[in-house]
């Protein structure tokens, strides 16, 4: 092993990636591998068109040994990318790990300048601000902290309950958190999926029964996660299980209690069918509902509302004694070590766009309350139909609403043409209807996709391109009296059209849950611009964040479909279980450390950390850090009024000798 | 109450009768109009399309005026003033460029943009300052029975629209309820009435004047109620045309004001609905004094 | 006056996980800004201590740009907090010392935002030019702290050993 | 053998320092008895002359107090270097540059200014400056020249050992002299002072709490000081945690909040900027206004973090010189 | 026999920068993110009549057809009545663009003869700067005068109706300190915009 004191003989040795050309298009690499060269401590100064490929790696290996380098200086892409990568290649060649120092000199100057002479200098200043650094830096070794094995998953739609799935066969313990009474997400709601019209219940079905067999899965639905303590590999999770005021224990979900409720009939809009319907104040979300028991709505039961209520449900429950009014909200506390957030996504609020008239036209309907209706488990068993009860002669879609709009959200939404196109063709088999699809442009890039819009317009549904522009109920001619009329350019035959129909639905797209910034903030997470969670890395790191241990999946992380969501669910499964049977993760050991004859026990940095790391120990009257518990942000550091707390990675001189470096005229 | 008044070209002209009626209404209410000095043309929509620059002076020098006349907001009834004024303050706060130009240009005639005056129109006044509390109030004889379409345009609540929505703006609709009009669900109220192109091109113009007046016919209005001079002047006077062309379309237009005035109990005559082509039927029989015949 | 061809040179300290992304980020959407800065990566911008921004303005920059996660969402809980009061006092302590207001500037940028390094880089970069080159090493006394610094490396060193 | 002789001088300083010397009292006879005091001229009647006429080297040491500001400090320090063979700085303003740093917020332009020509207390009439030269009965008078910038010894020549404190305490002074003489020497360039705090030394150390945070600044004449309690948690600015230790906490035991004389410890670069770090990150406001108002509380950051260090900050000085006239 | 409207559009036709002049201009930036919806031309109560829908105006602009659409009777028709604007999902301001094109076509004299809407706008803005304010039925008769004196004899009944109703004016309206706005305007002089350079026959 190398030396690790400072003043030994530093022989670095310096590389420049010339990434292909994206780095070379812009920096004349030669150039700066030529000025890094006459650096003092510099023995070997090297441009090279991908230092990370193998050879790239073996180039930096051999010259390690042949020329006795003892720090190592790689100016590429990124650190967050690939300062891993060359790490462990400068380990492979003998050196310890942190020896090295990285430039980023494509993110941060080839693909963000134009001015090639700029660029360079740029390069070279930031190259030489690394090779001052890397002098100073120390020997160290990665701490290892174990992992525990346990997996919590954040919501129970098809991407949660596929990865919860995952994991458990993989033998994995996992925590199924989910808001809403049952799990089933979005896709219980379906009716058929596209493009191969099988039906959604017949494959959803079998896997939330699954879910609620499997002796790895606890599965909390009505629950919340209200806070997150802990780092990869230990989190602290406390849940918020609300009641339901019936034992989850004892109830059989013969759902006689239902049948025995005060209120004979359903009077309140079933949330299951979007208001297509109505429940009573006990119910059970939906038939297949998992765990098939029922709940009791706090707000709409006589019982709570009024306590003057004959309890006809606890009599009809007899002697199971399921309902308990006493039940209490309560906070359960788990450990685990890894966690997949699959929150899924809300649908656009068609009111927002009064042109299309939407709650203020009876008959103009969403995507999916026409998937309710023509669900055969729905509430019109499966037929289609007006408000009045008349089957419409003719059904308009409008597609992108919501979607690719400025004004509400600038995104595609992916699904909505599929869908669309799925309904239309249902709408077809359950009514003689003619249809017409107003569209932008069909996406329909999925496997069989495009096959399946060939379909479509093989069965005669008609399509224009051409957005809506208003949606009406006067009439110009006869033939639209009593109905709702569209204007629209058919941009494609050039012309403006009114098209009188019966039935329009509207493609409304999808949107981040309006509660995405809290739970954001809850799993320290980032998001994008639009309020979808941001990704680690958009191609390399799709399901990761930015916090080790934390995995997205699913529409929570953007519009897709289901074979994509679970695609997600798959590799965010996956990720959390590499970690797990690697058993530990290593720690970047960027922690604080005091110098015990130095610190005076001022205490100004005990208050600072956030982890609660410093303490205060009173035989020598000086402070201390427990370097498990520090994260490495380096705030006491900065703020240790004698210059007493240091930290690995980033010591005060390290950091001014980069300071000095990009500021030394070349 | 205290406004700078920006009457604009037509209500000295083809839209009299629009300031006929809203001086008296406005004086009802005890709101106080001063009507700026010397005031010129806005440059409407069309000087736009000869010369930006001096369609922005144009709209600048009223302004100026404005801020001449002392702190109050500007209140302009003609619809394409409104527009124009409005659309001029905000193209002078966006590009800097136009700020100097016009600026030079008024220094010579001693003047100042300071671009803080609000241009705001009637209608906003009337429901948002006035309040339709006090309306009600003043309101000695009730229209009720009438039933009103109203038609808003387009220029007041697009695109500049602050004081209602663009899409379903509802405040003439709130202020006829307030005067006791049946207020009959009018879903064109925002679309075009053919602007000038009943003048420029009347087999275009017209068709849209003709489509306003069918729908307001076919909803059973005894009249449309507008807030724009053009307006009131194509589905007025282009009336008959209209009608030799697509058949009888019986609905008279006015000005909103007119319908206040006669609310308030103020003789139509002095309202100018004698300036009307197709004149509006005199109110049932009422029993209060004040009787229009 | 200064040299025509001078162009300003801005150190900007920028916290791994929102700014430093965010830049990242700009660089993948090959969005284009001037390449007046230079970046120093640092865990949390907490970990600013003071004294680099007095060295690096000591040292020849004519700006220092600090980047952080927006208040809220600190990766490390509040880090971004003890920057803003800092910032605060630096600001008032500095205008003390003579200096131009956007010479020293503190921006919130998430790791979304990598239009917003963009825009704040050419902005600022737009308000230094015209205060000209900060040369305090030349105007003060050539880097003043180094000097001072030259009795205390050896104590340094030994310290570290 | 003959004893070491030993050099005692002035530059821009209060006197405090010679002070510190005579506060020696009876211990000074036994220093006496070490070395011959050979300059001095607070106490004694040698010229510069008599310096100049001494061979390079021949002084064993000179204790040298107050900071460098005029062409004649500069002259003096340059001579007594070149005759010394331990130049020692003595006091807060020959190793900082001390209370008379302070000049560095203003050019000298600004300051002769104020004090010839807008000082309150000018008379009408009297409003001239005085002229570097003039002859006086045949005879030429120069008057030293001030310079642009108040600088520390060390940034005037090298400086073996430092002494700091305003002034250093008398025990301190003894152990160096005592350090000097000895047979092993401390390595040249060290502080002649501990490396660590003063809190480490604070009588109050254990009165301050764990988790302390300011939720405002107070200033000793705004209350009633406790004098057992921490003057931290007193919200008073004790620069004690970012100040070397060394003094014996007089100040504190003067119930005042020490103001930072003995400079930071050799890990910190710029005093000022570190007080400033740790006072600022533990206030308790979480939004820009409160924490606004909480900082208010410290009216004036430059006076207060760097009164006897600014010449040795960082910064050095304020840059309003550019504006007013160009640099040396 | 067949009357052939339209051909190959070759490169030749294009005027290259046509579509950046127009989006650089201040409020038609946004034509860039264009995705031809249609909205404005569904929304637009003209486009009926157009020889180009909106949409189609906005493609050709983008394409640099500037001739095409500069003698287009679609940026005449439209009415400024700015549903586009505001209903545009890419926030494009459709109707400041026609201006923009209006502005061009009356420059370059690229329009219909006797095409009696720049004559209007022509004659509005001289009037405007003869006397400071527009006298309606002044500027209708010289409109017809200069456009299409037929159309006189078609609005006779109207102009009879405004005489009866009082509402047909004579006297010119006309402000006090008309030297002050002439100074003004000619100060601000657009390069090849003066009303008055071109005589339209």
């Amino acid at each position: 092993m190398n030396t690790n004191s400072r003043n030994g003989d530093i022989r670095i040795g310096f590389y420049i990636c010339h990434c292909g050309r994206n780095i070379a298009g812009v920096v004349d690499c030669a150039a700066v591998a030529g000025e890094i060269a006459k650096l003092p401590g510099v023995v070997v100064s090297r441009d090279y068109k991908y230092m990370c490929s193998e050879p790239g790696q073996e180039l930096i290996q051999d010259d390690i040994r042949e020329r006795a380098l003892n720090r190592v200086v790689v100016a590429s892409c990124s650190p967050l990318l690939h300062e891993h990568t060359f790490r462990n290649a400068i380990e492979a060649g003998g050196l310890n790990r942190f020896f090295f120092q990285m430039v980023n000199i494509r993110e941060h100057d080839s693909w963000v300048h134009t001015d090639g002479p700029a660029a360079t200098a740029k390069a070279i200043a930031l190259a030489r601000a690394a090779v001052r650094r890397v002098r100073l830096h120390c020997a160290l070794e990665t701490v290892r902290a174990p992992i525990h094995p346990d997996v919590l998953v954040v919501g129970g739609g098809i991407t949660g309950i596929h990865a919860a799935l995952t994991l458990a066969n993989g033998g994995k313990k996992v925590f199924l958190v989910e808001r809403e009474p049952s799990i089933g997400g979005h896709m219980a709601k379906f009716d058929k999926t596209f493009p191969t019209l099988d039906c959604a219940a017949c494959i959803l079905t079998p896997k939330m029964s699954a879910v609620r067999a499997h002796e790895n899965i606890r599965l909390w639905t009505n629950s919340e996660v209200v806070k997150v303590e802990g780092y990869v590999g230990n989190y602290t999770v406390t849940v918020r299980r609300r009641p339901r005021y019936v034992n989850e224990e004892l109830c059989v979900g013969c759902q006689e209690c239902i049948e025995a409720c005060v209120f004979k009939e359903g009077k309140f809009p079933d949330e299951f069918n979007v208001g297509l319907s109505k429940r009573k104040p006990i119910y059970i979300p939906f038939p297949q509902a998992v765990p098939q028991v029922v709940l009791i709505d706090r707000e709409r039961c006589l019982h709570f509302k009024t306590g003057k209520c004959k309890r006809t449900c606890v009599e009809a429950c007899a002697d199971r004694h399921a309902i308990d009014f006493t039940q209490k909200e309560e906070l359960v506390e788990i450990k685990v070590g890894n966690i997949i957030v699959a929150t899924g996504f809300k649908l656009f609020d068609a009111g927002r766009i009064p042109q299309y008239g939407y709650g203020r036209y009876p008959n103009v309907v969403t995507s999916i309350e026409l998937e309710r209706l023509v669900t055969s488990s729905g509430p019109t068993g499966g037929d289609v139909l007006l408000r009045d009860g008349r089957s419409p002669k003719s059904v308009a879609f409008i597609l992108c609403v919501g979607s690719r709009d400025f004004r509400t959200n600038r995104w595609c939404s992916r699904t909505c043409c599929m869908h669309s196109m799925k309904l239309a063709q249902l709408v077809r088999e359950h009514t003689d209807a003619e249809v017409t699809v107003f569209y932008l442009d069909i996406r329909a890039p999925g496997k069989g996709c495009e096959e399946f819009y060939d379909k479509s317009l093989k069965e005669g549904i008609r399509f224009v391109r051409g957005r809506v522009a208003e949606v009406t109920d006067w009439a110009l001619r006869e033939e639209e009296e009593g109905k709702l009329v569209i204007r629209a350019e058919d941009t494609l035959a050039g012309v403006v059209r009114r098209i009188p129909v019966d039935m329009i639905v509207l493609a409304v797209g999808m949107e981040p849950q309006a509660d995405a910034q809290d739970v954001r903030r809850l799993f320290n997470m980032s998001c994008g611009t639009e309020g979808w969670f941001l990704e680690k890395h958009p191609k390399l790191a799709p399901v990761s964040t930015f916090t080790d241990g934390v995995f997205i999946a699913g529409c929570c992380q953007g519009p897709k479909d289901i074979p994509d969501s679970i695609a997600q669910a798959g590799a965010a499964a996956a990720e959390a279980m590499a970690l797990i049977d690697r058993g530990f993760i290593e720690q970047e050991p960027n922690t604080a450390y005091i110098a015990e004859a130095e610190c005076s026990g001022c205490k100004s940095c005990i208050p600072l950390c956030p982890y609660k790391a410093i303490g205060f120990d009173e035989p020598t009257r000086k402070a201390r850090i427990n370097a498990a518990l520090c994260k490495g942000c380096g705030t006491c550091v900065a703020a240790c009024p004698s210059g007493s707390i240091r930290q690995h990675l980033f010591e005060d001189d390290e950091i001014f000798s980069e300071i000095e470096g990009v500021l030394t005229h070349a | 109450m205290k406004y700078a008044y920006f009457p604009g070209c037509s209500l000295k002209g083809l839209g009299r009768a629009y300031e006929e009626s809203l001086l008296p209404v406005m004086e009802r209410l005890g709101v106080e109009l001063v009507e700026l000095d010397d005031w010129n043309c806005c440059g409407a929509t069309a000087y736009m399309s000869i010369d930006e620059k001096q369609a922005c002076v144009l709209a600048a020098r009223n302004l100026a005026l404005a801020e001449k006349t002392g702190p109050h907001d500007l209140i302009t009834p003609c619809s394409a003033c409104y527009l124009v004024l409005n659309k001029m303050k905000h193209y002078l706060k966006d590009s800097p460029e136009m700020r100097t130009v016009v600026q030079r240009a008024l220094d010579g005639a001693g003047l100042a943009y300071g671009g803080n005056t609000p241009v705001r129109h009637p209608l906003d006044i009337l429901v948002n300052d006035v309040g339709l509390d006090v309306i009600k109030e003043k309101v000695v004889r009730p229209l009720t029975g009438l039933k009103v379409a109203p038609y808003y345009g387009c220029q007041v609540v697009r695109p500049y629209a602050t004081f209602d929505d663009a899409w379903n703006p509802t405040t003439m609709d709130r202020l006829l309820a307030t005067l006791g009009a049946e207020v009959v669900p009018y879903p064109l109220k925002t679309k075009c009435c053919g602007a000038s192109l009943t003048g420029t091109l009347p087999k275009v113009g017209l068709r849209l004047t003709y489509i306003l007046l069918r729908e307001a016919a076919r909803r059973g209005a005894d009249v449309i109620a507008t807030i724009c001079p053009l307006c009131q002047f194509n589905l007025d006077a282009y009336h008959d045309q209209v009608e030799r062309r697509w058949g009888p379309v019986p609905v008279p237009t006015v000005y909103i004001t007119q319908l206040m005035g006669l609310a308030f109990g103020l003789p139509a005559e002095q309202l100018g609905l004698n300036r009307n082509f197709v004149r509006m039927k005199p109110l049932p029989a009422a029993p209060a004094p004040a009787q229009s015949k | 006056m200064h040299d025509p061809n001078w162009e300003p040179r801005i150190v900007a300290f920028f916290c791994n996980w929102c700014t430093y992304t965010a830049a990242d980020l700009a660089g993948v959407s090959r969005l284009k800004y001037a390449p007046n800065v230079r970046i120093v990566r640092l865990m949390c911008s907490g970990r600013v201590d003071p004294q680099f921004i007095l060295a690096a303005l000591a040292g020849g920059a004519d700006g220092v740009l600090i980047g952080g996660c927006h208040i809220g969402d600190c990766h490390y809980a509040e880090g971004n907090l003890k920057t803003l009061r800092r910032f605060r006092l630096l600001k008032r302590l500095l205008a003390g010392f003579g200096l131009e207001e956007p010479r020293v500037r503190l921006e919130w940028i998430s790791a979304a935002e990598g239009d917003k390094v963009r825009c704040v880089i050419n902005e600022m970069v737009e308000q230094l030019r015209p205060l000209g080159p900060l040369a305090w090493g030349q105007r003060h006394g050539a880097q003043g702290w180094q000097a001072a610094s030259a009795a205390i490396t050896p104590e340094a060193e030994a310290a570290h050993a | 053998m003959p004893k070491p002789k030993v050099a005692i001088y002035w530059c821009a300083s209060c006197g405090g320092c010679e002070e510190a010397v005579v506060d020696l009292a009876e211990d000074i006879l036994g220093i006496l008895d070490a070395v011959d005091i050979v300059f001095w001229p607070v106490a004694m009647d040698f010229k510069k002359s008599d310096v100049a006429a001494l061979p390079d080297q021949a002084l064993f040491a000179t204790l040298l107090n107050g900071a460098i500001r005029t062409s004649d400090q500069e002259e003096m320090a340059r001579l007594l270097r070149r005759k010394s063979r331990h130049l020692v700085a003595y006091g807060a303003c020959a190793s900082l540059g001390g209370v008379p740093g302070l000049a560095n917020q203003f050019s000298r332009e600004q300051l002769l200014r104020f004090a010839y020509d807008e000082a309150p207390t000018l008379g009408a009439d009297r409003k001239t400056r005085p002229a570097l030269e003039t002859r006086h009965n045949g005879h030429p008078l120069v008057l030293p020249e001030l310079d642009e910038t108040v600088r520390s010894l060390d940034q005037v020549v090298e400086v073996d050992y430092y002494l700091p404190g305003c002034p250093p305490t008398p025990k301190l002074t003894q152990a160096a002299l005592l350090a000097l003489l000895s047979d092993n020497p401390p390595p040249r360039g060290s502080v002649l002072a501990p490396d660590i705090a003063l809190c480490d030394e604070c009588p109050r150390k254990a009165s301050k709490p764990q988790d302390l945070s300011f939720s405002e600044f107070k200033r000793p004449h705004q209350m009633m000081i406790d004098a057992e309690k921490c003057l931290l948690a007193q919200g008073l600015v004790c620069c004690g945690p970012a100040t070397r230790g060394g003094c014996g906490a007089q100040c504190i035991g003067g119930n005042m909040p020490c103001t930072g004389c003995f400079g930071p410890t050799s890990r910190v670069r710029d005093q000022g900027a570190k007080i400033l770090s740790s006072l600022c990150a533990n206030v308790a406001a979480k939004d820009e206004t409160a924490i606004q108002r909480t900082l208010d509380g410290i009216p004036d950051p430059l006076g207060t973090f760097y009164r006897y260090a600014l010449p040795r900050s960082i910064l050095r000085r304020s840059g309003y010189a550019a504006a007013e006239t160009t640099p040396k | 026999m067949i009357q052939v409207l339209r051909t190959v559009k070759y490169e030749a036709d294009r005027v290259r920068g046509f579509g950046r002049e127009i989006m650089s201009v201040p409020g038609c930036e946004q034509l860039a993110s264009c995705i031809q919806c249609g909205t404005c031309s569904g929304t637009c109560p003209l486009s009926v009549y157009m020889a180009h829908s909106p949409r189609q105006i906005m493609a050709l602009v983008r394409a640099d057809f500037k001739d095409e659409v500069l003698q287009s009777n679609s940026i005449w028709l439209c009415a400024s009545c700015y549903a586009c604007t505001v209903e545009c999902p890419r926030e494009i301001r459709v109707t400041d663009i026609m201006y923009a094109l209006k502005l061009r076509a009356i420059r370059e004299g690229a329009y219909p003869k006797r095409f009696p809407i720049p004559i209007l706008a022509k004659e509005f803005s001289r009037m405007v700067r003869r006397k400071g304010r527009i006298t309606e039925t002044l500027l209708v008769m010289r409109l017809f005068m200069k456009a299409n004196w037929r159309a006189v004899l078609g609005a006779w009944r109207q102009g009879l109706g405004l005489i009866r109703t009082g509402r047909f004016v004579i006297l010119h309206e006309r402000i006090k300190r008309r030297a002050e706005l002439e100074k003004m305007l000619s100060s601000v002089e657009n390069g090849g915009a003066r009303p008055a350079s071109k005589e339209v026959p």
